[in-house]
């Protein structure tokens, strides 16, 4: 089994991307191990009466030639919002590398991302990681309204953009499901990736089921431990009860029961 | 330098702190953040007779200082590890005892009978006080005559050492443990989670999906610290503390109130190298207070 | 408007937020904060026949998320507190009951007798639960034969609202519930404090002077609310749900799973005036959730 | 009885005193009632996960102009830890007023305070609060050094200070109860007024004893609620378990069981 670690990281800085979303970048104390896009950190809320145990968070940036490590954290309850106020300075305990990360595209194939809320994370980490040209990366980010999409400008490199809202106040008006590269265009990818509210991915793996892509799903359940001796986090799939923070947090939906 | 040796029957500890079974998996995971060989010893996952999927999704629920789990004795059955995880991890240095379980006796005594041939597992814990099952678990912890009978069956069976762990949900726990220490038990491990429920007041929904679960954490040490002293004055053979182990001084209470070692369960959740934290904190502290022996600790309460 | 009251047998409360006995003196002091007659009840100070010093000093343990006392029953007898305390506190425009302890059967019916004269207490709470006074108290409350015989001789004596508060250190609280229900109890409180302990690891002394004690905050809320669970859909008459209840939404929860009314206790220690914020939190989450009475939250949790 | 109130007071500053005291000076949201010296408020410790309940400060100043109330808080464990943290613009919340006052002196009496640690608190307040004229006042205060004295210049016209320290690094060396008031003097006071660690607090009652003179001691017995309905606070006395929160924290020698 591959090392895993506990460590206090230093923040560097935590910036504000909209009215809940929190760019926290942390100095690792020790040189970072290899992380790949899908895997995430187990994070310690320091004095927070309300909450016992950590809070996971996917990786959003490994810088190696700085020892960097950022999240994104969406404050959804007690302990993401205890988090998102830490500032320079703070340390912060993560248990780390977690989870599996997503099957990286190989050359040449046409990838999708679908993302809404905390999900960006992980797939803005893909897109920027697996190398591909940007014509080849389409990514569609899905929010309820104007304010709640992050600025991506750092990211237009890495792939198209594509945005939608459902009060149709920021690109198209709608769910990201119902955005036309999903309507029409979407057996033109070889690999699809979606991470976000669960009834989303559920919508994109129907999708991909019927026009038979490969897709990969990130799930969000909910943990104790993080590193796979809680039994807690399971998903049912076709090789029966697995955990997700072990044999996922990334699934091909092909393994789901959904 | 202090001693920090301890005897469980047969079982030489090389130090009181070990992990305890739901919380370690198969002693791998915990291997990945450190030498799993500097603990006292590990509790594997409890095991069962056959393949278990365990309960539904949600099984878990966050409380005050605690959190309580529904897991339902997920393993993948006693052949399995077997043929699959023995083979794995049988050299760690530190003893690996097998936490058994059945929905009957002739499940638990079909287990012990088939980790009995395993050379490298020299004890089981006998899981009479598992909440999250329908069958068996509890239901023999919870009455002297249940507990009676499988302790002698398995005692039976089984000639290695043999630790029974205690449900702390009953009325007198002493009367529990007297009754396994008469059934030839060469140890108890007290305690296993206490029967809990939590409710979302919004969707009125029960948080977890098997409606009530154990509950494990800070929350409870001082129930189990008291059932530990209890115990600890009702019976002969050493007492296992287990409850809300958080850092060496919770571990040190409970020595102090007659454990002759301790497991960390949910601590692990939190901090996976606890267990390293709590073994140099006793050494500490016994080089603090002139003792040589970690077994001068045991049951030391001042009165 | 939403509506709050409550019927406890012939107890009309006017919401269901009371307040737990040992934990809100004989009322005046509470009603030193806010005016008491707001509250749906207040449980006073646990009176036995005579007068009652109490166990030494220290008798208070802090632990996570709560703390163990060891009062033991301190209070003046129950002729001083007709001759002294009632006159004072009778005409506060809210439901007072009194806490009804002995160690003998004997004793339990003599304070009841006498209670029974006075005008303005409408109901009991026989407490067959303490755990911190050597003879009775929970002696009573762990078997069903003692829970039994105190309920049917208490009974016997008392014709006014008859409250039972049950003890939450048994196999099975739905047994005792059952048992005090067949003997005439109107409704069951429940649950009082958990037997723990807790050790001062540096002076190796137990940090009470009765060495255990009885643990009461949010640690327990899961333990009470399975048990409030538990009991009303074992027994017909009303529940009071009791245990670690900090805020409206824990008070939600214990309605949701089966208490038409709640007490507050030990969060009336760290904020005196938490009986108001209930209420009013109750009464949101009525409108919120388009409830007309409290009364429908009861037992409505969704299975 | 008495009105007593739970607010939140707003900080105004926090001077660090010495290593471990810190005078904790905070605005009360309505007009505060009347304190006297030896009542005590009951502070929630926020943000501390170890911390279950509040914990008590004697009143050391109060401000009726502006007002302030103010708490001297010396770290001894982790409440008072985090308490000694706060800064300009937090807010803690009090329970107040709780306790019985000393017994104030009448005109002309000559009155003796023996203090250690944050047992001045209450002291100095009494001093400030009592009214007679410097020369009837005489305070000794020890410490186990002279680090852990506060500088009580701002008091020097409110009676006369006398110093001691273990180590005699500051002023005489030895006990309060060895400093030659104690030893000598004693019968020239009219009322005595202990504050400090137990084991002082015993020796100088001992004393007065023996000279017949008045004597209050202020006691901190460990406290769950501070205003008399938990019982947890006892201190056994001629007329029986007392709570010291109601009944005290202030109580004549002469009704202990010392
Ligand atoms: C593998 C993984 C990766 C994640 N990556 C990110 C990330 O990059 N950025 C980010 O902001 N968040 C991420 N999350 C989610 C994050 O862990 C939760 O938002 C956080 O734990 C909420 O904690 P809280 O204390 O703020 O909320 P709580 O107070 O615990 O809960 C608040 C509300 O949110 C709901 N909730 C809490 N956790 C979850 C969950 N896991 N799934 C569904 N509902 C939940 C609760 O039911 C409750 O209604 C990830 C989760 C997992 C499992
Ligand atoms: C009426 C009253 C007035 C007080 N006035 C002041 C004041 O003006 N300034 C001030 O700094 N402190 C005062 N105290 C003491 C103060 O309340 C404690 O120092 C504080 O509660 C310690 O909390 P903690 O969480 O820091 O320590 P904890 O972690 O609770 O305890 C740390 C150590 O201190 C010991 N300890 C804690 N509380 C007490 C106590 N009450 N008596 C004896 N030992 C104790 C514990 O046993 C432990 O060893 C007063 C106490 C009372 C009862
Ligand atoms: C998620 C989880 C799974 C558990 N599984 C088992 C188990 O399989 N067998 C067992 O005997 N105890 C099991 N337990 C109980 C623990 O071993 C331990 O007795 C209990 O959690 C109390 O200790 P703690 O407070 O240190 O966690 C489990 C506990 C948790 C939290
Ligand atoms: C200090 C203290 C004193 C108590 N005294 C009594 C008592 O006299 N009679 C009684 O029936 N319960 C007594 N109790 C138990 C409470 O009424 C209540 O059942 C218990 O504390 C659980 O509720 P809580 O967690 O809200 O405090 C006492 C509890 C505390 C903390
Ligand atoms: S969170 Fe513990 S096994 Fe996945
Ligand atoms: S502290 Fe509760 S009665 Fe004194």
């Amino acid at each position: 089994m591959e090392k895993r670690f506990v460590d206090d990281f230093l923040v560097i800085d935590n910036i504000q991307l909209n009215e809940n979303s929190f760019l926290v970048r942390m100095f690792a104390p020790k040189p970072l191990p290899e992380i790949k896009a899908g895997q995430f950190v187990n994070a310690e809320i320091k004095d927070c009466r309300e909450i016992f145990l950590r809070r996971p968070f996917s990786v959003f940036d490994i810088d190696y030639s700085n020892n960097y490590l950022s999240i994104i954290v969406k404050i959804l309850g007690r302990g993401s919002n205890q988090l998102a106020r830490v500032i320079k300075g703070d340390t912060i305990s993560l248990i780390y590398p977690l989870g599996r990360s997503f099957t990286y595209p190989s050359e040449h194939e046409k990838i999708l991302f679908i993302g809404g809320g905390s999900g960006v994370a992980p797939m803005l980490f893909l897109a920027k990681d697996c190398g591909l040209p940007r014509d080849n990366v389409d990514l569609i980010i899905g929010a309820r309204t104007f304010e709640d999409h992050i600025n991506v400008n750092d990211y237009n490199g890495y792939g198209k953009f594509h945005f939608t809202t459902d009060d149709g106040t920021y690109g198209f008006e709608g769910l990201v499901t119902e955005h036309p590269l999903m309507k029409k265009n979407l057996s033109s990818f070889d690999k699809i990736y979606a991470c976000g509210p669960l009834s989303m991915m559920k919508a994109v793996a129907a999708e991909a089921v019927k026009k038979d892509i490969f897709c990969e799903v990130s799930l969000e359940n909910s943990m104790a431990c993080g590193f796979g001796v809680c039994l807690c986090c399971i998903e049912p799939t076709k090789r029966g009860n697995l955990c997700v923070c072990t044999e996922g947090p990334v699934f091909n939906i092909k393994d789901l029961k959904w | 330098m202090v001693d920090l040796r301890v005897k469980i029957h047969k079982l030489d500890l090389k130090n009181p702190v070990m992990l305890a079974s739901g919380t370690c998996g198969f002693a791998e995971e915990i291997n990945s953040f450190f030498d799993i060989s500097k603990v006292g010893g590990v509790f594997l996952k409890g095991t069962t007779l056959n393949n278990r999927e365990g309960n539904n999704y949600p099984r878990m629920a966050e409380t005050a200082s605690g959190m309580l789990n529904a897991v339902g004795l997920q393993n993948k059955g006693v052949d399995y590890f077997i043929d699959y995880i023995y083979p794995r991890i049988k050299n760690y240095n530190t003893p690996l005892i097998v936490n058994v379980n059945g929905s009957t006796v002739d499940e638990y005594i079909k287990v012990t009978e088939k980790v009995d041939q395993l050379e490298h597992i020299p004890a089981i814990e006998l899981n009479i006080s598992c909440p999250n099952v329908k069958e068996g678990g509890m239901a023999f912890g919870i009455s002297p005559k249940g507990a009676k009978t499988v302790t002698r069956e398995v005692r039976r069976a089984y000639s290695k050492t043999l630790i029974v762990k205690l449900s702390p949900n009953v009325t007198d726990i002493t009367e529990i443990a007297k009754v396994v220490e008469g059934e030839g038990a060469d140890s108890v491990s007290l305690i296993n989670t206490f029967l809990g429920m939590s409710v979302n007041a919004e969707t009125r929904k029960p948080r977890l999906s098997t409606i009530t679960g154990g509950l494990s954490g800070p929350a409870i040490k001082p129930l189990a610290l008291r059932m530990v002293w209890q115990v600890a004055g009702a019976v002969k053979i050493p007492v296992i503390g287990i409850g809300g182990i958080m850092n060496a001084e919770d571990a040190i209470e409970f020595l102090i109130a007659g454990a002759s070692a301790i497991q960390t369960g949910t601590a692990l959740f939190k901090n996976p190298v606890v267990p390293l934290e709590i073994i140099d904190g006793i050494k500490d502290y016994l080089l603090r207070h002139n003792l040589k022996s970690v077994s001068e600790l045991t049951g030391s309460l001042h009165l």
